[in-house]
């Protein structure tokens, strides 16, 4: 039990099938998340959307609840809003964060607002997946992160996974919120392995993660920079550098209580993100740990980001484009010189 | 010509006076200028709302637009809680936050007005998926202009709901302009309702200033909707009696061609009918009127005394709370 | 001449107009920039958009170049992008900054990344206006900034000017500039008055502007806020505290040099933004500077600006929204105290 | 049927066949893991890019989907360039930046793949537009699938063409599928091209199995949009020869129906023509593939060859410079 070991893409699959088996009022929509579902049948090698995630849904649940859409993010994401409204719990499933800029109306200007704007009435109980992140060569138009973009809007929430049993737990939390949320699957999450248990159980949405305790400096990595920061700090502690990693799992509602006493304690902070660097989650937490932890800095605040441009093709440019160790373990050691 | 009894008559000219009457008492109080916000009037599209409504129950949802009061009245919402909105009260509809082109009511099914030309129409579809995935009867209707018919959205709704074959019905308000373009220019296309057909829905447009013909019209396509057939696709043409927004100098169009339009308007046939068919008469007329104002000035008088939201509150209600 | 007055609507409009005469590349369309236009004859009582900014343009270039458009946001920007590509200048009315994420796809995916993904070939010089901002009483869906949100993307550049002399200035080189640039035109702007020279002049995008130079303080103002950190800093000053006020007048590319020059001379900051506060200007503002300018700082950087809500149609609570005087006095006090 | 003379269908077949190559050079290349990416063949389309092209110069524009290279090189891109650009070099015509969803070459007004389902749409209307703006004769051409059909964006910008006359001409290649969703189910028309007359212009359906066929159609929008008649939506419809990706497992269709698409390959029909009106012979057809296989040599040669870019210059090409 304890060892049972799922994929990333797994742990969400499941999690999917658990949420439309304890709730009827869950449905799954969005383009191929059956694949030829439309055609009627329940078939073999249905295609599960583009990671195979959502494969088992329609044999279990039937067209009612599993719906294949056309390619129509603005109506896919829409009616999601709508019914959301009116009372169900859509699961949409956007395939790739890239693609939800078609989206962006119905997310920013409706699921976000309508709550606030109607004084409360409104319930939105709505659930945007995504994959995405660069290292697949998927290149400028597919590779994008955008949480930072999400971050930015009020109303939403913005949950972004970095292990099979957070990516299980925090899309059971997602499902049940009230409100929309945007779950960001990235691309090294999905074949990731890890510790799931069977039976369903939530986590949190805005409770950080400590990933690895240290004394001497704070990384918070988002999302699968966790794996690179963890890696990172433990070169560090062979040179006796103890390295506290955090993983916020949850960027709105941002866990700072979390970032403000780890940095509290050891002074200083490095945050590793992927996405460009302007008004990034990474500034954000630059600005929020900056103010209220100020007295305790020793050391500016260094930022690990993508540089300011869209994600390239090339093998050599979008390994410079993601952030590396390399580039963690510079901007820790600049923080104790 | 549809064959509709007294009560039915009554309650839609009823229902036609009071969003004229609300409509011409916010333009009167607006001007008083203290009336936060934008507003536009649903003075000449009565027929439309009201119509189309008729045949709803508060199951039933509606998405409506910027141009929202008059589907807010006939979907049956409080006229007081209505003007508290539009004065930003904490009374209001939406404790003041949403004002004139945000107004929703949800206890109605009303998903709100929308300030975005072309939003509500995704949330209207999704209520009818709604109600699908739970084997409801319930159905969804739209209110667009002939403006939000150019949104790519429009597009995407109509194919989707079509071959989900959603209970949804698109009523499309062609008055003529969009703001200050004429869709004879902004539409590639004669007549809205011709573009049903690329979606293999039926399309029809019918003249709003008969409130009767929109009447059958809307009966046929929610019984559609009602009964699983799918979506219909409503154009009704009606004239822009008046400005866009309130205070909108309208100097894109001449004063004749104004004058025409306002020659569309759905109230005086409407009412010289019932009066030749003995339905109404002079003094019901008087007392339909009189008891919409007293319905108005109570509402007015609600509104204004009503408290302003809390500064302190400006952060109340983002987020649902976490159960 | 020195003393010739327009207002911030007056400036644009010249500022378009002169553009238009110089380079017959120049195009402008829009929902209603001319009203009515495409009935074909030049009218009185043209609207010239929601502002009448572009008032005189229809009479004076004529249908070809000066377009009404359907309502159609993704359509004006993904032709005015394509247009650009290739090879004329087109200036896009988006009418009111909320209503660009109906064309989101079409900045973010297309416009901001033709350049990079085709290695350098395109050249994309669109200009997209827009209005933005509260105080009108519009509420929910028309008064966001959303210049944070532009500042995000790689490939855009961001204009965000708060005088009709900058105005004019910054729309000629926004014009000029071969990128695509969002062009921020607050509602305060339109209606303030100012000095503006009669013959065309460019200001450079990227440089900020000091507005008031003072050694105890700087205070970092977004658009039409510089006007509430000017007044703010009058009230410091009779306290005796003298306040930097700097205007960035671009955000992407932001003018880090001049900002960071300040903070060392001042050793605090206050930043002013009309924006929500996460993954905001304001919090990359503070990042970034809280790095630049670590060493000088002698007090947490205070960030002011908007709550993390849609913004409110009711009157006090629309105020509560828009940062305050006060909110600035006090947060300078507090980097004082 | 066309009275073509012997070069242009020469011309034609020719350029099929380098398509197809092509693509199956590219396809056995990235099977041996050193291409980065995701690559779409344009394998059973290739009448629809070579016909429509033969009607273009450098001046007129197109825009792309993720399925580009046939596009590319029915616009005269250099086969070479291309594959260095697959192959993510220094040299390749986005000098790697790009890859297969994004490629484009500005000099032969291809302006780009996208890997944007319905993203080159509106691209390429603004080229027409450009055109028209500029006085020039200049065409535009937008290719997209028959998934793209149903994005808001064909609506407003078919719509957009349209009252503006724009010389712009949308393509639509219906080869059945978007991924693994059959156009009968995601489609709510039984022909896309029906949808034009929602939009007041010619639509026309045509089997693009048959070259000719759909050199004619092109032709004649081409020609309508030169003198300045405004758009036309043409509509090819062709069998999906292969999965949607390299590497698809195609799970969702059966092997029959596959078998049924690959019958409808176009290059066979065309070459037996040709070889019946004695425009080709065995000899020439094999001389052809072999010049062909000569280009894609050299062009594999050149791409493995060239540099990778430099990692140090990933911030570059991200603006133009001012001036
Ligand atoms: C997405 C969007 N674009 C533009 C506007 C500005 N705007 C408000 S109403 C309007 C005209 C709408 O015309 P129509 O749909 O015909 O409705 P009508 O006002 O005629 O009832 C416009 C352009 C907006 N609110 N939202
Ligand atoms: C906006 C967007 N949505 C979804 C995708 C994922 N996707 C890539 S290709 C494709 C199918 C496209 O179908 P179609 O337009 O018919 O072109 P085909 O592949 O058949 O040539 C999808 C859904 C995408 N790239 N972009
Ligand atoms: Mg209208
Ligand atoms: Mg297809």
């Amino acid at each position: 039990m304890t060892d049972r070991t799922l994929s990333g893409a797994q742990a969400i699959g499941e999690a999917l099938f658990q949420a439309m088996e304890q709730d009827a009022n869950v449905i799954v929509l969005g383009e191929d998340v059956s694949g030829g579902a439309g055609l009627g049948e329940p078939h073999e090698g249905e295609m599960g959307g583009s990671f195979g995630v959502t494969r088992s849904l329609f044999s279990a649940f039937g067209p009612t609840r599993v719906r294949d859409t056309p390619i129509s993010e603005a109506a896919v994401a829409g009616l999601a809003t709508g019914a959301a409204a009116a009372g169900i719990r859509p699961v949409a499933d956007m395939m790739w964060s890239s693609f939800t800029p078609l989206a962006f109306d119905q997310i920013f200007n409706q699921a976000a607002k309508m709550r606030y704007m109607f004084g409360g009435q409104a319930t939105v109980p709505v659930v945007y997946r995504m994959a995405m992140g660069a290292g697949l060569g998927a290149a400028g138009q597919h590779s994008d992160t955008l949480y930072s973009l999400y971050t930015h809007i009020p109303g939403l929430k913005v949950v972004v996974p970095s292990s099979p049993y957070d990516a299980k737990g925090l899309l059971l939390s997602s499902i049940e919120d009230d409100n929309p949320v945007l779950f960001f699957e990235h691309m090294g999450l999905y074949g990731q392995k890890g510790h799931v248990p069977e039976e369903p159980y939530t986590v949190a949405i805005g409770e950080a993660s400590v990933l690895r305790e240290g004394s001497d400096v704070t990384i918070v990595a988002i999302s699968m920079m966790t794996v690179k920061a963890i890696d990172a700090a433990e070169l560090l502690s062979a040179d006796g550098v103890e390295s506290e990693v955090i993983d916020p799992r949850s960027l709105s509602p941002l866990d700072v209580e979390t970032l403000r006493r780890s940095v509290e304690k050891t002074g200083r902070l490095v945050i590793v993100d992927e996405s460009p660097p302007r008004c990034s989650i990474a500034s954000d937490i630059a600005a929020i740990v900056g103010e209220e932890a100020f007295g305790a800095l020793q050391a500016p605040i260094r930022r690990v980001t993508a540089p300011h441009t869209p994600v390239p093709l090339s093998p050599p440019l979008e390994q410079a484009y993601i952030p590396s160790i390399e580039r963690v373990l510079a901007a820790v050691r600049s923080t104790l010189a | 010509m549809s064959d509709l009894d007294r009560d039915t008559l009554l309650a839609l000219y009823e229902s036609m006076m009071t969003i004229r009457m609300f409509e011409e008492r916010v333009t009167r109080e607006f001007r008083k200028g203290d009336m936060p916000g934008f507003v536009h009037t649903y003075i000449g599209a009565e027929a439309v709302a009201v119509a189309v409504c008729a045949h709803l129950n508060d199951s039933d949802y509606i998405s409506s637009t910027h141009r929202g009061h008059g589907h807010c009245l006939a979907k049956g919402c409080d006229p007081g809680d209505m003007l508290a909105e539009l004065y930003g009260r904490e009374t209001g509809l939406c404790k003041g936050r949403g004002g004139s082109m945000h107004i929703a009511d949800f206890e109605r099914g009303m998903l709100g007005a929308n300030a975005i030309v072309g939003g509500g129409i995704a949330l209207a579809a999704g209520g009818a998926l709604a109600a699908q995935v739970r084997g409801s009867d319930a159905v969804a209707v739209t209110f667009f202009g002939d403006g939000a018919s150019n949104q790519g959205v429009l597009h995407e709704v109509m194919n989707l709901s079509s071959i989900w074959q959603l209970p949804v019905i698109f009523v499309c308000e062609n008055n003529g302009w969009a703001e200050s373009t004429p869709v004879e220019y902004s539409t590639s296309v004669a007549n809205i309702s011709d573009r049903a057909a690329g979606y293999g829905i039926p399309g029809v447009s019918v003249d709003a200033s008969d409130v009767l013909a929109v009447y059958d019209v809307a009966g046929a396509a929610v019984d559609r909707a009602r009964s699983g057939e799918g979506p219909t696709l409503i154009e009704a043409r009606i004239g822009r009696m008046v400005g866009h927004y309130l205070g909108d100098p309208e100097g894109y169009r001449s004063k004749d061609s104004k004058l025409e339009e306002q020659s569309r308007d759905p109230i005086p046939p409407f009412e010289q009918r019932l009066l030749a068919d003995g339905v109404l008469s002079d003094s019901s007329i008087a007392s339909i009127a009189a008891g919409i104002e007293v319905v108005l000035d109570a509402g007015v008088e609600h509104a204004k005394t009503s408290p302003m939201p809390d500064a302190a509150d400006v952060e109340a209600h983002v987020y649902a709370p976490v159960q």
